[in-house]
């Protein structure tokens, strides 16, 4: 073995550690930064490392790849606006996988393009590669789009689809075993590469935008699993690892996602929610919803002794993440304890609503989890729900024929009055009536989320 | 691949998988965005296969698939990660040095 | 041992080394003792490494070494389970069963 | 490969996964059975994978150590009682590196013996393996005499001690280095081994039998070690990973016990705590013990609302934990609340005090630690110290000067009232004057914690 060998092989095992600091770092806000930076670091030595590999013969492509990258990719990171996360790391699931398709493709392609032989284990690990990679870009590209409203985020259903899909993953899987035990037939390869590209559309295809934070996070699995595949098909330690780190992440968030929905991972994949078929479920609802005026609402919160903000998807969509804060910084002022009550799921990402209020200077300290807060709204004088629906909707507790029954909920019905700013009679991602609305404690505050606050700032200035 | 590497690579597999399950599970909601942007650039590590794929002139088309390959995974990475220092950078504790941060958040 | 072997074993190693530390440092110290107990039982493995010194003939001396570490390490799985078992069959939530768990404390 | 190599490989494989199952198991009394349940499953598996191994030629040897160790490790584990587990972990610990040592010298010799060869990685993780297990070896059979009381556990000190270890240990290292770039000088490698035997007892002399549990995790994680060693000589993965669990959470112990003692390892292993020399720190205390009699304590516990238990080392030595338990039973039936304050270095092992009491079938729900119990004790009305001392010693708290100062403690002396059992005018493992006993609040109740509890016991019976 060379000295270059060594090099790489420690450059990589030290990559592995440092990637796995870099997430134990993210345990606790206080590390997670430092944590970012080892994960950043190992990166660097892993690629100084892979830059010494002897079978390397010409930079020019590599310089310009990774010039090219990090110029998109720096772009990317400092101009995608917080609220558009989601998209963003769709499509960056997309890159990932469509690079370990790509990777795979080449490493068939020239052992078998010029008459080479791969042996049966590689050929296993390689086909997953390939696959995972396909049905991840599709799928991610399709998530994307949906997420970004280039395509109607609504499910597309059909009669017999999921037969259909099996038939077809049925086909392309059979497809992989036959190339195991006859590697060398080329042409069938592609159509099993073309095969995974159009499964990953089908996939998501039935999937409602709504459900789109569940399904990337499975794609993101998917993604992490290709790029493992491609580390048992070079026999790269690092990849396996990184790629399985990323995939298990993956899992292990949807798995968070649907136990807060509670929700079965296939009821996500399959059932298509939201599609107009459950989303009439739980109307005709009987009562009145009481309209507030503003002023009423600014008293209200001047005088209160504790507030909880329940920001929700609407929020995000109002980008009122900024005036929320100015609003609970005067009502603070004035000496009203103001806490956020944070639901697992509100608005689309996990996490969602954390990030928007740092962003919005918010400190983590004053967010509270579901837990933390429930507890405290009987002692609460107003509960203002921001663009929140289902993660308020006393349904989930209260009537177990509803579709959410058993979704925790964060019960600001128990509040001594409870304010909700929304725009109209819209309905929450799930499609579902909100008894909530129709309570006494309730006053709804028609209009933009972000309109009603600037002006409840001024009104509370004032009072 | 010989079968003995298959074992030693599933031995690395089953213990990066308990791994990450430990670690990620002990990661606070309050951090789950940026654990996915983090994961997703740490995943852009198939950067290392792409690079070798692009530099050793294989062939032609070889070539081009690697090219493409680095680029997309370096968009990763780099994306990936200053993405996540950017939220990060947006997490306080306590208010104050709110200026600066909202710098830091857009730096 | 080649050197790639031996960078493989690094990578087992290591993942072990964090994984250790993420499990055990999940151990609450109300099973401390049994904790100790069980790992001393598990780290009885090394008579993998026994078993074939003990049986493959490579040489009378060999042989000896080899019996004796079979006993050796033998004494420590199944003292260090037996105990194990014990321990944990004596922690109960609730009272109650009190003479069934006792039994099992001493089977 | 065969299909043996095979079955072996994955047997291993298997086994590493239920080995890691079975200590994640562990993080919960209710899973724990279970989760031993799997490790010793793999252990099965593992064990029959390498009766598979192609160089065995014959199996008496083999099924005759199986059934021996089988028998004796059986008799041990059934008949040790359970306030002799830390000797019984001492003496495992022996056996378990005794072990990897012999594998390692019977590998070197049947290369070395017959004119073979080692390669320097290979000799390199062959010596380590041999110097820790011999060193473990020799130092856990010590420290099981001490704990024993086969010799007397006092510190044996020397002028120049740690100069004449760290010259010793320095010429193992020295010879060791010499025998990674000579291999072939067998008498050396023996020599090697032979220091690395003394140095073992000259590690664990200077140190006391209460420190002993410290030390004994410390051997834990070299003997853990060790077997990881072996591991990468048979370039076995079973072996590293099963070695490394073990050598982490012996390391881990270690940590936690220190942490919880305040001292630093280096002054648990070089500090020689608890010799005569610190044994008179803190003497010549002033102020009275008030005495108080049984038939007192009797009624101050049967009229009591709350009372809270807290056993330390002396309730092992006078093995009271069951009547211990009547007492509770007999006041909880009386109505009175009957809680446990454990603290993590109460009696001799880490979880000591909770087996002990588990063992008198103490349910766990009722013992609480540290942080759980210490803000209830201005509400408990009795607080009965049994056979502990430092745990409970208020100087740690309140006197900075003291050696145990800043170690946490169970603050009984915030009880209305406290009873101290105990037999006489003893000291607790570090030496030091207890100031509890001299408060107003405390009562000395003197005699064997068994026989003044059984005399409660009656007493509270007919209060
Ligand atoms: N966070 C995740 O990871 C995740 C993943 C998958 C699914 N989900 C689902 O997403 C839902 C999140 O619940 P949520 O309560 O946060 O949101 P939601 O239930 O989707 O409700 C959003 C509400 O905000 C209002 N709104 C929209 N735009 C607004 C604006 N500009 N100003 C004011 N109000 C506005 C809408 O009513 P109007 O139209 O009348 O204004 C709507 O009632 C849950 O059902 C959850 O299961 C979340
Ligand atoms: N748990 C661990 O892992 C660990 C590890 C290392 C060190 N240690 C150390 O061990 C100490 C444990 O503290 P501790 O409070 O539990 O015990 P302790 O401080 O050692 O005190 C034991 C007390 O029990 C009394 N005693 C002894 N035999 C008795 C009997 N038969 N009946 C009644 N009383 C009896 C003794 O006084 P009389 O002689 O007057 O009866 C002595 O005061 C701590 O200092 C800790 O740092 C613990």
């Amino acid at each position: 073995m060379h000295w270059q060998t060594y090099f790489i092989e420690f450059s990589y095992l030290l990559a592995s550690i440092l990637f796995i600091l870099g997430l134990k770092g993210l345990s606790h806000p206080e590390t997670a930064k430092r944590g970012m930076h080892l994960a950043e670091f190992g990166m660097l030595m892993a690629i100084i490392g892979t830059l010494m590999h002897f079978e390397i013969v010409t930079y020019t492509w590599i310089i310009t790849g990774l010039v090219v990258g990090s110029l998109v990719g720096l772009a990317m990171g400092l101009w995608v606006p917080m609220t558009a996360m989601p998209q963003r790391t769709a499509l960056s699931h997309a890159f990932g996988a469509f690079a370990a398709a790509l990777v795979g493709i080449s490493e068939y392609y020239r052992h078998y393009g010029f008459g080479g032989h791969l042996d049966k284990i590689t050929m296993g690990a390689l086909g997953f590669e390939v696959m995972l990679g396909a049905l991840t870009t599709t799928g991610s590209l399709l998530a994307f789009a949906k997420l970004q409203g280039l395509v109607r985020g609504t499910p597309v259903t059909y009669k017999g689809q999921n037969i259909f899909n099996m038939a077809l993953l049925a086909t392309t899987i059979g497809i992989f075993i036959y190339l195991i035990v006859f590697p060398g037939s080329v042409p069938l390869f592609f159509v099993m590469v073309g095969l995974a590209f159009v499964f990953g559309l089908l996939l998501v295809m039935p999937i409602g935008a709504a459900d789109m934070p569940v399904v990337m996070s499975l794609l993101n699995s998917y993604a992490g699993l290709a790029s493992a595949a491609t580390g048992f098909v070079l026999s790269n330690n690092v990849l396996i690892i990184a790629g399985t780190l990323d995939g298990f992440s993956g899992f292990i968030l949807s798995i968070l996602m649907c136990r807060a929905m509670n929700r079965s991972i296939t009821n996500v994949l399959f059932g298509a929610f939201g599609s107009a078929a459950t989303a009439s479920v739980g109307d005709g609802h009987q009562g009145t919803m009481r309209e507030i005026n503003l002023e009423d609402v600014a008293v209200q919160l001047a005088y209160a002794k504790q507030v909880v903000f329940v920001p929700g998807y609407g929020m995000a969509t109002a980008q009122a993440q900024h005036i929320v804060r100015e609003l609970a910084d005067t009502l603070e002022k004035r000496g009203v304890t103001v806490k956020y009550g944070i639901h697992p799921v509100a608005g689309r990402m996990p996490g969602h609503m954390n990030v928007l209020l740092a962003e919005a200077n918010v400190p983590y300290s004053s967010l509270y989890e579901l837990e933390q807060i429930n507890p405290e709204f009987p002692a609460t004088d107003v509960a203002v729900v921001i663009g929140a629906n289902d993660v308020v909707n006393p349904d989930a507790r209260d009537n177990p024929g509803s579709p959410i029954a058993g979704m925790p909920i964060l019960e600001v019905d128990r509040a001594k009055s409870v304010v909700v700013l929304k725009r109209g009679q819209g309905k929450g991602f799930s499609g579902l009536e909100n008894p909530l609305f129709f309570k006494d404690v309730t006053g709804m505050l028609y209009g933009d989320a972000k309109e009603s606050l600037t002006r409840l700032v001024q009104a509370v200035q004032h009072a | 691949m010989s079968a003995q590497t298959l074992i030693t690579a599933l031995y690395v597999f089953a213990l990066a998988a308990f791994l990450g399950y430990q670690v990620i599970s002990r990661v606070p909601p309050l951090l789950h965005t940026p654990l996915m942007s983090a994961t997703n650039a740490i995943s852009g590590i198939s950067l290392v296969g792409s690079i070798v794929t692009a530099g050793a002139h294989y062939n032609t088309i070889s070539t081009i698939l690697g090219f493409t390959a680095v680029v997309c995974s370096t968009t990763n990475v780099v994306g990936g990660f200053v993405i996540t220092d950017r939220m990060l950078g947006m997490f306080k504790r306590k208010p104050g040095a709110a200026d600066k941060s909202k710098d830091k958040s857009r730096v």
